[in-house]
């Protein structure tokens, strides 16, 4: 269950590329930086059957006749990646018992925040508890970016959406983010872990190969920057990723086996604002007069980031 | 050779399914089909069956699941009913655009509004044109043949579509009659085992199901797709005819009761088509010359031969246990009526909406039909050619 | 025997009328008869009337109404006497049974003036004494198997012992009391 | 199956001019990774140049490509996949040695 093997980067930079070039994904897309790297988790030479929710993902990288991955890849609808990977997860098991076939195959599906906070939360939460031995990875963009930005339960509080748009008599969403790691946990599944893009990408390498060679389900949640629907410019990723982290609105943690453990504390915790004040979707929240939005978001992150902590601590 | 049993029309699909033996079978329990996953469970349970069981947490999930399961190269089902039958709705049209050959036994019962539990045909006639096959059975017997037949026309190359079985609620799948089963080894000799060409878990050829695709090619795929349900018309009639070799019963896409020589004609779906043949058979003792077509195969639909079956009669009511809320009619008379236009039939047509929300209906309606359907022979239609029977006035 | 026998059941739901329709199915089709069992549907809860049904005939059955002019009825609880119209459509020359401890004096007001014949039998009795529980379903079910003609009664008992003592093979004290209870409902009903 | 039709569902013969008849059932794909055939280089407006003098391959930009247009081989970075290449400018942000710049144009 464990990786045996100690963190190579390099090693991983030279695996075959499981997600082909050629997909129709912005260019600067998080969301794909997100599944490139949870496949690369994936051993050499093991099987795998990938499954998708509807989505930017979806549309764009299996455009017919063009599909990027170079596993097995399944399809169905919006709502429904868990349980549609379920029932190949349950296939293989019989077929594994009729003797019809004989590599071993993994399963991961990816879903963005709509598909997998929202309407997808059903069969998730269905496929989680029967235990099918699946990973569904969850690339957290915090807004239906395919229909065109608007509003998900995993977009963050005050965020300009387009159906919580930012106006004379609005702040944007008026409700803060579900946390829907902490959801997946009370599954008590073996697994759940959340994650970004820092560094050498060590942290989220890890925990995808722990979710993906964890005996059972796992969930995976990855925050994955949309320049378009944050309005950054796609070249500051690395920088947005860093300071979510930094400023703890993004904790990297994991629950193992009932566990919380947190993976990074950041020496100095540095003020959200310096993650709000690089993306256009926030630009509201630093007119004058409404420093006080910024405050209320303040206290959100602090209060989360102490509640985890204390999960952690326990 | 043939058993001898008494089971009720669950009993009889969920022995269906043993022999078939299946293997991925996610369901949702809903009435009146909820006893199949619970025979099937049981089968499991104790070693009968080798298929996998998936309890999903709602038809929306058990479609997917079966969907999932069949693209890996399982031979997947589930069953269902009514509101269960709708909150699949979207992903049945996905499952037959993908050419999943999925089973699903539907145990008919009405949509909800108001919620009842009894039997109608809305829900499988809601999903007429879904790409379905959909194969209607009038008894346990039906039933249970229907199902054993279901994957060799579902699976066969020049069709390649999910099939729903349909048994009416309560009124077959609850009520305990005798049947004749055909033993394991032939229905196991009949059904075969399923060999995909292209399936996700193909250790030789990765395989990429639900694409995204733009109009130029969406187009040309839903009419691949309609190619595939014309061609089911003749495989079905193959698959019937190998399977009277095992069983000794004849299936068309139709069945004529009486019909030959029948000057007036009732055209419906499901157990009140036996109910009829009785009226019929007190009809004719009185030298009425009254005849059945009774709907097997509703997709694809064979209007062409319908029409041509009923071209000697004078008066035909067509029969509709569904209220398609259209203004004009039912599903089946809508349809059947225009086929009957194309054959450039000269009877007069009634279409008549009857036995909704599981109203019962009797043989004495159905000798006083046929005593309306004289009456229209000779006078023309006199109300309204669209109707209810049995209901209070 | 009549060519078709109709029979309905009047019960309460959870007192076995429905399983007593689907064993009366079975023992007739055991001995070759074409046989339908099945309950008026509807949500079914404990207490709540309920209605079942049986046709028994020598020929296939493809009718799939429910029964309006039954050959027999049988009513369960006799608390139902007061609030179902059980002798609804019941034929003349049928009849009614009915499970009571009462003289028939007692039950005949409550048949609406039916002409045919009623018969009792005091189920709690016999399945006290046989079973030491009270399933009014097995005396009822041999009763109306006497009554209604349907099948010799000796081939009755025979076919009810070789299903029950499949049915109980690691309970032979369940197959001897519900046995018992057979062989008294014969005798006792009138 | 015979020859023909196992190369008539090959992707490179699927284009938006052939026949319903020719198309994949359920339009499925029996191989893997034919999205490399779609060039979505032809996207791009300014492009990311790397100075091989200044890369050190420690290969941080890889991982950061959305697009897998940073090919790697034998544990050394090559040049870009100009023919996948998007130029979003990740890349250049994820580099420590300010290996990478971007150029305007293709």
């Amino acid at each position: 269950m464990e990786n045996k093997t100690a963190f190579n980067f390099k090693e991983i930079q030279s695996r075959p590329e499981r997600l082909a070039p050629g997909h129709r994904m912005c260019a600067g897309c998080g969301g794909t930086i997100a599944v490139r790297n949870v496949l690369k988790a994936l051993h050499p030479g093991d099987k795998a059957v990938i499954g998708n929710a509807t989505g930017c993902l979806e549309v764009s990288s299996f455009t017919y006749p063009y599909t990027s991955y170079e596993d097995s890849y399944i399809h169905s609808a919006f709502e429904n990646a868990g349980a549609t990977l379920s029932g190949v997860e349950t296939a293989y098991i019989a077929l594994k018992k009729k003797g019809k076939i004989k590599d071993n195959y993994k399963f991961i599906t990816f879903g963005g925040d709509g598909g997998t906070y929202d309407i997808g939360l059903q069969s998730l939460s269905g496929a989680m508890e029967r235990g099918h031995d699946m990973v569904y990875v969850c690339y957290d963009n915090g807004a239906y970016m395919n229909t065109g930005i608007q509003r998900s339960s995993a977009t963050p509080m005050f965020a300009d959406t387009t159906t919580t748009p930012a106006g004379s008599v609005s702040n944007g969403k008026p409700q803060s983010r579900k946390d829907l790691v902490a959801i997946m946990a009370a599954h008590h599944i073996p697994y759940t872990a959340q994650t970004t893009f820092i560094g050498n990408m060590k942290d989220l390498y890890v925990k995808a190969e722990k979710a993906i060679y964890t005996q059972g389900p796992a969930f995976l949640n990855i925050m994955a920057p949309c320049p378009r629907g944050w309005r950054f410019d796609a070249a500051d990723t690395v920088d947005i990723c860093k300071l979510a982290v930094e400023t703890c609105y993004w904790p990297m943690y994991e629950v193992v086996d009932g566990k919380w453990i947190l993976n990074y504390e950041p020496k100095k915790k540095l003020p959200v604002e310096d993650f709000l004040i690089k993306q256009g979707r926030f630009k509201h929240l630093f007119k004058t007069g409404n420093e006080y939005l910024i405050e209320q978001f303040q206290a959100e992150v602090d209060r989360r980031w102490e509640e985890l902590k204390n999960k952690c601590n326990a | 050779m043939a058993i001898k049993e008494r089971m009720s029309g669950n009993e009889a699909v969920a022995f269906a399914i043993k022999q078939v033996n299946p293997d991925v079978m996610p369901a949702f329990p809903i009435t009146p089909s909820t006893e199949l996953p619970q025979f099937v469970s049981n089968y499991v349970a104790n070693g009968k069956i080798d298929t996998e069981f998936i309890p999903v947490e709602s038809e929306h999930s058990s479609m997917s699941a079966a969907m999932g399961a069949s693209a890996a190269g399982a031979r997947a089902l589930t069953a269902t009913s009514s509101c269960g039958l709708a909150l699949m709705w979207e992903m049945l049209y996905v499952a037959a655009s993908s050419r999943l050959p999925i089973a699903l036994a539907l145990v008919n019962r009405g949509l909800t509004g108001p919620l009842n539990i009894n039997c109608e045909h809305s829900d499988s006639m809601g999903a007429r044109d879904s790409g379905w096959l959909q194969v209607y059975a009038e008894n346990n017997q039906e039933a249970y043949d229907n199902f054993i037949m279901a994957y060799r026309v579902a699976e066969h190359k020049d069709v390649r579509l999910p099939i729903m079985t349909c048994m009416d609620g309560f009124i077959t799948s609850h009520a305990v009659e005798n049947i004749t089963l055909i033993e394991d080894d032939l229905v196991k000799k009949f059904v075969g085992e399923y060999e995909p060409e292209h399936y996700l878990l193909n250790e030789e050829e990765p395989m990429a199901v639900g694409p995204y695709a733009v109009s130029n090619y969406c187009m040309e795929a839903k009419r691949a797709q309609a190619q595939g349900m014309m061609n089911a018309k003749q495989v079905f009639l193959d698959v019937a005819k190998e399977f009277e070799q095992i069983s000794g019963r004849k299936y068309g896409l139709f069945e004529e009761y009486k019909l030959d020589d029948a000057e007036y004609a009732v055209v419906g779906i499901g157990s009140a088509m036996g109910t009829a043949k009785d009226a019929i058979d007190a009809l004719r003792a009185k030298g009425i010359k009254a005849g059945l077509l009774k709907v097997r195969v509703f997709r694809p639909f064979p209007g062409e031969e319908m029409a041509a079956a009923l071209a000697g009669c004078k008066a035909i009511a067509i029969m509709d246990r569904c209220e398609s809320y259209s203004g004009n009619g039912g599903p089946l008379g809508a349809e059947l009526t225009s086929a009957l236009y194309r054959a450039k039939s000269k009877a007069e047509i009634i279409n008549v909406v009857y036995g909704l929300s599981g109203r019962d209906v009797k043989v004495e309606d159905f000798e006083n039909l046929y005593g309306e359907l004289a009456d229209i022979a000779v006078n023309g239609v006199k109300d309204t050619q669209y109707r209810y029977l049995g209901l209070r006035e | 025997m009549r060519e078709l026998i109709e029979i309905r059941w009047h019960g309460r739901g959870g007192q076995g009328a429905k399983t007593a329709a689907l064993l009366l199915a079975d023992v007739a089709f055991n001995i070759g008869k074409h046989v339908q069992g099945f309950p008026e549907y509807g949500p079914e809860r404990m207490g709540a009337p309920i209605t079942a049904y049986n046709r028994i005939s020598d020929n296939e059955i493809r009718v799939h109404s429910n029964i309006y002019d039954p050959d027999f009825v049988v009513v369960v609880d006799e608390t139902l006497l007061e609030i179902v119209d059980v002798t609804n459509g019941l034929k003349e020359d049928g009849a009614i049974l009915v499970n009571t401890s009462k003289p028939k004096e007692e039950i005949i007001p409550h048949l609406k003036g039916y002409k045919g014949k009623l018969y009792t039998i005091d189920a709690r009795k016999v399945s006290m004494e046989a079973l030491g529980k009270y399933f009014p379903n097995m005396p009822m079910l041999a009763a109306i198997v006497k009554i209604s003609e349907v099948m010799d009664t000796d081939r009755f008992m025979d076919e009810m012992e070789a299903s029950l003592k499949h049915k109980f093979a690691k309970k032979p004290e369940v197959l001897e009391g519900n046995m018992k209870a057979l062989w008294m409902a014969l005798e006792e009903v009138k | 199956m015979d020859n023909t039709m196992n190369s008539k569902y090959k992707t490179e013969n699927i284009n938006e001019s052939i026949s319903w008849k020719d198309l994949t059932p359920g339009l499925q794909i029996y191989e893997a990774g034919t999205s490399k055939q779609f060039m979505t280089g032809e996207w791009r407006v300014n492009t990311p140049v790397i100075d091989f003098e200044k890369c050190k391959q420690c290969l941080l930009c890889v991982p950061y490509c959305p697009d897998s247009s940073i090919p790697v081989e034998d544990g050394k970075r090559l040049d870009f996949d100009y023919d996948h290449c998007k130029g979003c400018g990740i890349c250049v942000k994820a580099c420590p040695f300010g290996a990478i710049s971007m150029k305007e144009g293709k």
